[in-house]
């Protein structure tokens, strides 16, 4: 039985406490850390500028120098500082500015964190969590723009979340901090309430204050339909939401899956709606070769075959780097009129 | 072989230049960003790091490069790639993401290239240590008497692929110079925050090199300094290191407020803005004239506003054409 | 239409001259780099020791130290000076000994590399080629033993070759080093002929001595078949053999399919071979998230969903890094008898 | 607390038990390779970097250390290992992929984690320097007196991990020490090919922190220089580099014939092992007599043979097994 999103169903106490994805994840890391003195924080600009998404805002002041950590720009020494220390009993929250930048620090992440329960026969855990911004539509080149999520994924050992909201992201990543893995929180720059950029509004949702998890591994079902179900996590989720309006329009009623995590991947709650609606169609702002979407496809192939109707189809970013000028950046990123587009095409070739 | 003179009035056009450049970037930029900031509004949208106060650290060095000179810049490059002689319509038009832009709107202002005068910078923290070490190392490959320079952030020191090109330049005795632009931050985190050295010309001797270090953003001790260095690179001597303090007058990027400075930090630096000194000095020392200086002033001027008229009439880019260029053709093999 | 493989159509000289991929490289480098002058070779242990897996050997007696560049262990300098000396006219080729040490260099090669042309405006080229080894079977352990295909094909801008036999291997690197992109040639070590190894014989085919080129992205028919189309690629394609001969015994005809190149995939190659035989499965001994045989899976789903009889199906690593232990390590390569099972569930399945 | 003397006879202790211990690593790696290696085949499957000659920086430095203190060695480690205290038994069986092996078989001799002494190592080049920085940083935070240390090779300080990691323990002023293990080669690549300076300890001044040079694998001088430093590091005085001159009597990895080698150096490393020079000194200043030396040896070898037994008594790991430790159990949140 998948969950239901707050998306799908918000609570509705008189006053809601809205905040948005960076707020909720600020949140969650000081709840932590007043709860677990082992928890601290290590990145590049992190401190007295808050981070430059906003995601340690305020944290300074209250748990001082010691515990949230200006770093050098020296990824691959902070990194895998943050492994060590996980070993021997800390809990590090590391923040990698850009996830662009994973280039420069990938061995500490994919081949040391990841690694260190499997290496150790399960003896030496690495507690970690990993955050990262993802994703563009602001112009920030090809550099600074991209989402990446598959290059984790196509490595064992770690865990990923990427949230759609602020209820989820408060949830998802007191989760990360409690859990005995290296979790990479990939929040995407749209959504995540940047001081300096745009924020999608339906990610700023009521999030409780008390501390309250959600379980990695788990997709949410955001809205119920019958004749296609169109899967997308973070922005996904709401290009999902826009295209869902808008093939309402048509009469046509799309189930939307948030996956929530994208490792381990919640492939039974994707399961269960296809089944139901027979048609499936994968929104990814990654990189189409291996992404996500591509191996979600896959599995529903694999799976469900006699269960698909129409053939599976993705909307992923094309294989090009992030453009500089807004028009060709705009153009690259999946839209909902381009998740219309191949979900009437699937229809309408099921008539001839 | 230019005049002394003529050197120092072109490095005085090239920073004054430069300065008007990047009033004229900041402006544009802030066109659709108020009152509510949003760095992807406006003609000029995504990141936007000025470099004023840095000019010096460009004109001193690249007086002495000529075009097959190879020149890496960082996240930081107008002053850097004005001074090297990049095509200025042509990057202007790239800053706006226009068609006629170096890379047709492609790049945009971290990825500006130049191959008429071997220029190129990028976003990532000294990546651009690397190419200027191989473009060194092309050039003594075939025997050709050009130089590399990079030129990087005294934050960028601590990652280590500034550690490897250095290492790798001088075993190689490379004709390769690395220019550390020391603006005393990176982002809001102090040089003293990010290294336990003062100064990073110490650094040079880990790699057997010379290690220079130039205080108080002086365009011709960064002149000479420079000019030594080149020399001896082109002469097959090998790399040389030199660390110049400088003066970082804007925020890190258009936005940034940096509450993270020292009360009077700021005041200071204005106070000892090279660009005015530097005129003072042409004409007190009689280089030049009131009227000189200010012609130089006026046509560089020109040409920054002829650039910009060039961008802005340009049409933008044909969606589609891009992922073209993902891949160069291969020729019939 | 497909390519014919050497492995199916094997040349009848009375003399064949046959040798090892390895040899098949280095005779490819050399006759290029005594055409042009520009090329050169950069990497740890190339030359006197002529590398690690004797990609290099004699090179450095015939071209000297200046083009035969023995490095630090500094591989974000190296490679990334490679990009330098590539944009001023130069044609390196260098060596990144282990695919597994992509981590500490990525950057250099994700980011730089693979974007020069894009950042560039297609006026800086980056004609480079890296050369790699990958792959595992001989208790190498988690840090010498992966694949990593997906990595690489995951983000734009690289060519990826990964050969089967000698003959390809020295037609594909001659292309690799005449084309203007970076282009990854990932060897497996367990094909290529490493001095310290043992070697899969049906590598080493027949190869002529003069210069020849094939085409990067073409993939070749290795087996015709009627019932099962097996996809492979380097070691896998002779899995694929294997299990091509037992499903003969078993009166199953599959046909087999060497992808040859990576990126650009030809993917229409696998389409028309889907086409005819209605089943597909992908062998891949990179790990299976996000993978390569994933993406076969997804675009054959897309583009050919109708013409398939069956769900389609991979055999890939499982997400987990190599274990040391031989029982271990067998136990998670793919294998013909893996090949072989699925292949009969998935006939079996059609006949209730 | 030791008395010296009992300090010396551990250290020679643990380098003829870990000499041993190579010497039968050795005979067992080669079983099922002859006549034609082959990596794959025999009992000991894989890559096998030995150590032989390189036992005095391993006791040197780890007598001062106890079991809370980290080590992190890289891709030969197992000198280091035993002198750390890592659980021998356990050790070889993972050596051998035994189920009882220190991680049932998975990692095998680069992989060798004990956190029962904080011991772990790993087969990339310089990787280790990080999570030794960390441990230290974990340490000073709790305000716990331990230190950390990581062996690197001379060649590994090319390494932009290495240069990072040395950079952040300095800036945080850690108890962080670090070993180079200097045996002049990396695989095949002298140190004067890949390196411009003569010695690393000089690059110590980089990070404005004490850098120690130890000529000539020198077991009472690298005691005396990692006392030092590690009493430094205690006492919150931060991090030391110390540079060992050391010898690698075997060749890269098992199978290396060592081709590169100019004639007449190996001879020249062997006339020079430390080992029968210590064991002389020992006998020689009175600090033990012939039979305790010998009654040492006589138990390090007992101590081996029962690790050997173990190792080669226990079964092999279940497959199916393995995929359950890529990630740890989750406990309820
Ligand atoms: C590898 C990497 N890490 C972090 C960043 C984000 N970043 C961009 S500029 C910058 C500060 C650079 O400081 P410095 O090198 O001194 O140059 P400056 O900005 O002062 O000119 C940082 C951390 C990046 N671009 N690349
Ligand atoms: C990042 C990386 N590059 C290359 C290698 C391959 N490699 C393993 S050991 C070695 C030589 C290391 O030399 P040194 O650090 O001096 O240690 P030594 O082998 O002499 O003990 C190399 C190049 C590796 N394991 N990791
Ligand atoms: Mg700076
Ligand atoms: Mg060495």
């Amino acid at each position: 039985m998948t969950a239901t999103s707050i998306l799908l169903a918000p609570p509705k106490p008189a006053k809601q406490r809205k905040i948005s994805i960076a707020k909720a994840i600020t949140e969650a890391t000081a709840q932590e850390m007043r709860r677990d003195p082992s928890v601290f924080v290590m990145g590049e600009d992190i401190g007295l500028f808050n981070g430059v998404f906003g995601m340690t805002t305020g944290l300074l002041d209250e748990f001082g120098a010691e515990r949230i950590r200006d770093t050098p720009i020296s990824e691959t020494a902070f990194i895998s500082a943050a492994v060590g220390a996980a070993a021997v009993g800390q809990k590090p929250i590391v923040e990698l500015m850009f996830v662009d930048f994973l280039g420069v620090c990938f061995d500490a992440i994919y081949n040391l964190a990841a690694k260190q329960s499997f290496f150790s026969g399960g003896n030496v855990t690495c507690p970690m969590v990993l955050t990262t911004s993802v994703g563009g539509g602001y112009s920030d080149a090809g550099q600074h723009s991209q989402c990446l999520y598959a290059t984790f994924a196509h490595m064992p050992g770690m865990k990923i979340i990427s949230p759609s909201n602020a209820y989820d992201a408060k949830g998802l990543m007191v989760s990360a901090i409690r859990d005995p893995n290296p979790v990479i929180v990939m929040a995407h720059k749209a959504l995540q309430g940047v001081g300096w950029l745009g924020t999608v509004k339906r990610t700023i949702v009521h999030v409780p204050e008390d501390l309250y998890t959600i379980p990695i591994g788990e997709a949410a079902t955001v809205r119920e339909g019958s004749d296609v179900t169109i899967v997308g996590w973070a922005s996904t989720v709401h290009t999902a939401i826009d295209a869902a309006d808008l093939l309402k329009d048509r009469g046509i009623s799309a189930e939307i899956i948030d996956l929530r995590s994208l490792v381990p991947l919640d492939i039974d709650a994707v399961l269960a709606s296809v089944r139901r609606t027979g048609r499936l169609i994968v929104v990814d702002e990654d990189y189409a070769n291996c992404g996500i979407a591509g191996e979600v496809i896959a599995q529903v192939s694999e799976k469900a075959f006699r269960d698909l109707r129409s053939p599976p189809a993705r909307l992923a970013y094309p294989d090009m780097p992030p453009p500089y000028a807004r028009v060709l950046e705009q153009s690259a990123i999946p839209s909902a009129d381009g998740v219309v587009k191949i979900v009437m095409e699937m229809i309408g070739d099921e008539q001839h | 072989m230019q005049s002394r003179n003529d050197t120092l009035l072109w490095m005085y056009e090239h920073m004054a230049l430069s300065r008007y450049y990047e009033e004229r970037i900041k402006a544009a930029y802030m066109i659709g960003k108020t009152p509510l900031f949003n760095m992807a509004n406006g003609p000029l949208p995504g990141e936007m790091h000025l470099s004023n106060g840095q000019e010096p650290c460009a004109v001193g060095v690249c007086a002495h490069l000529g075009p097959e000179d190879f020149v890496s810049a960082g996240h930081r490059p107008h002053h850097v790639a004005i001074a090297k002689g990049v095509d200025l319509p042509a990057m202007t038009a790239e800053i706006f993401g226009r068609s006629t832009g170096l890379s047709g709107g492609q790049g945009g202002h971290m990825h500006l290239f130049d191959p008429a005068v071997n220029f190129t910078c990028s976003g990532i923290i000294a990546q651009g240590m690397g190419p200027a070490v191989g473009a060194a190392l092309a050039f003594k490959m075939r025997g050709e008497p050009h130089v590399a320079v990079a030129y990087v952030g005294e934050a960028a020191v601590n990652q280590g692929a500034w550690h490897e090109a250095m290492n790798l330049a001088a075993v190689w005795k490379l004709p390769f110079i690395c220019i550390i632009e020391d603006n005393g931050w990176g982002v809001s985190v102090s040089k003293a925050a990010s290294t336990p050295v003062p100064r990073n010309d110490i650094r040079a001797a880990s790699y057997g090199i010379p290690g220079i270090h130039v205080p108080d953003n002086d365009t011709l001790a960064i002149h000479a300094a420079a000019g030594e260095a080149i020399a001896r690179a082109r002469a097959g001597e090998g790399p040389t290191l030199i660390e110049i303090e400088t003066s970082r007058l804007e925020g890190h990027f258009m936005g940034d407020v940096e509450a993270y400075r020292p009360d009077g930090e700021k005041d200071a630096l204005f106070a000892r803005d090279e660009i005015p000194r530097f005129r003072a000095m042409l004409i007190e020392q009689d280089i030049a004239d009131e009227a000189t200086v200010a012609s130089i002033e006026e046509s560089g001027r020109a040409r920054v506003d002829e650039a910009f008229d060039h961008a802005l009439g340009s049409p933008e880019p044909i969606v589609g054409e891009a992922l073209a260029t993902v891949f160069a053709e291969s020729e019939e093999l």
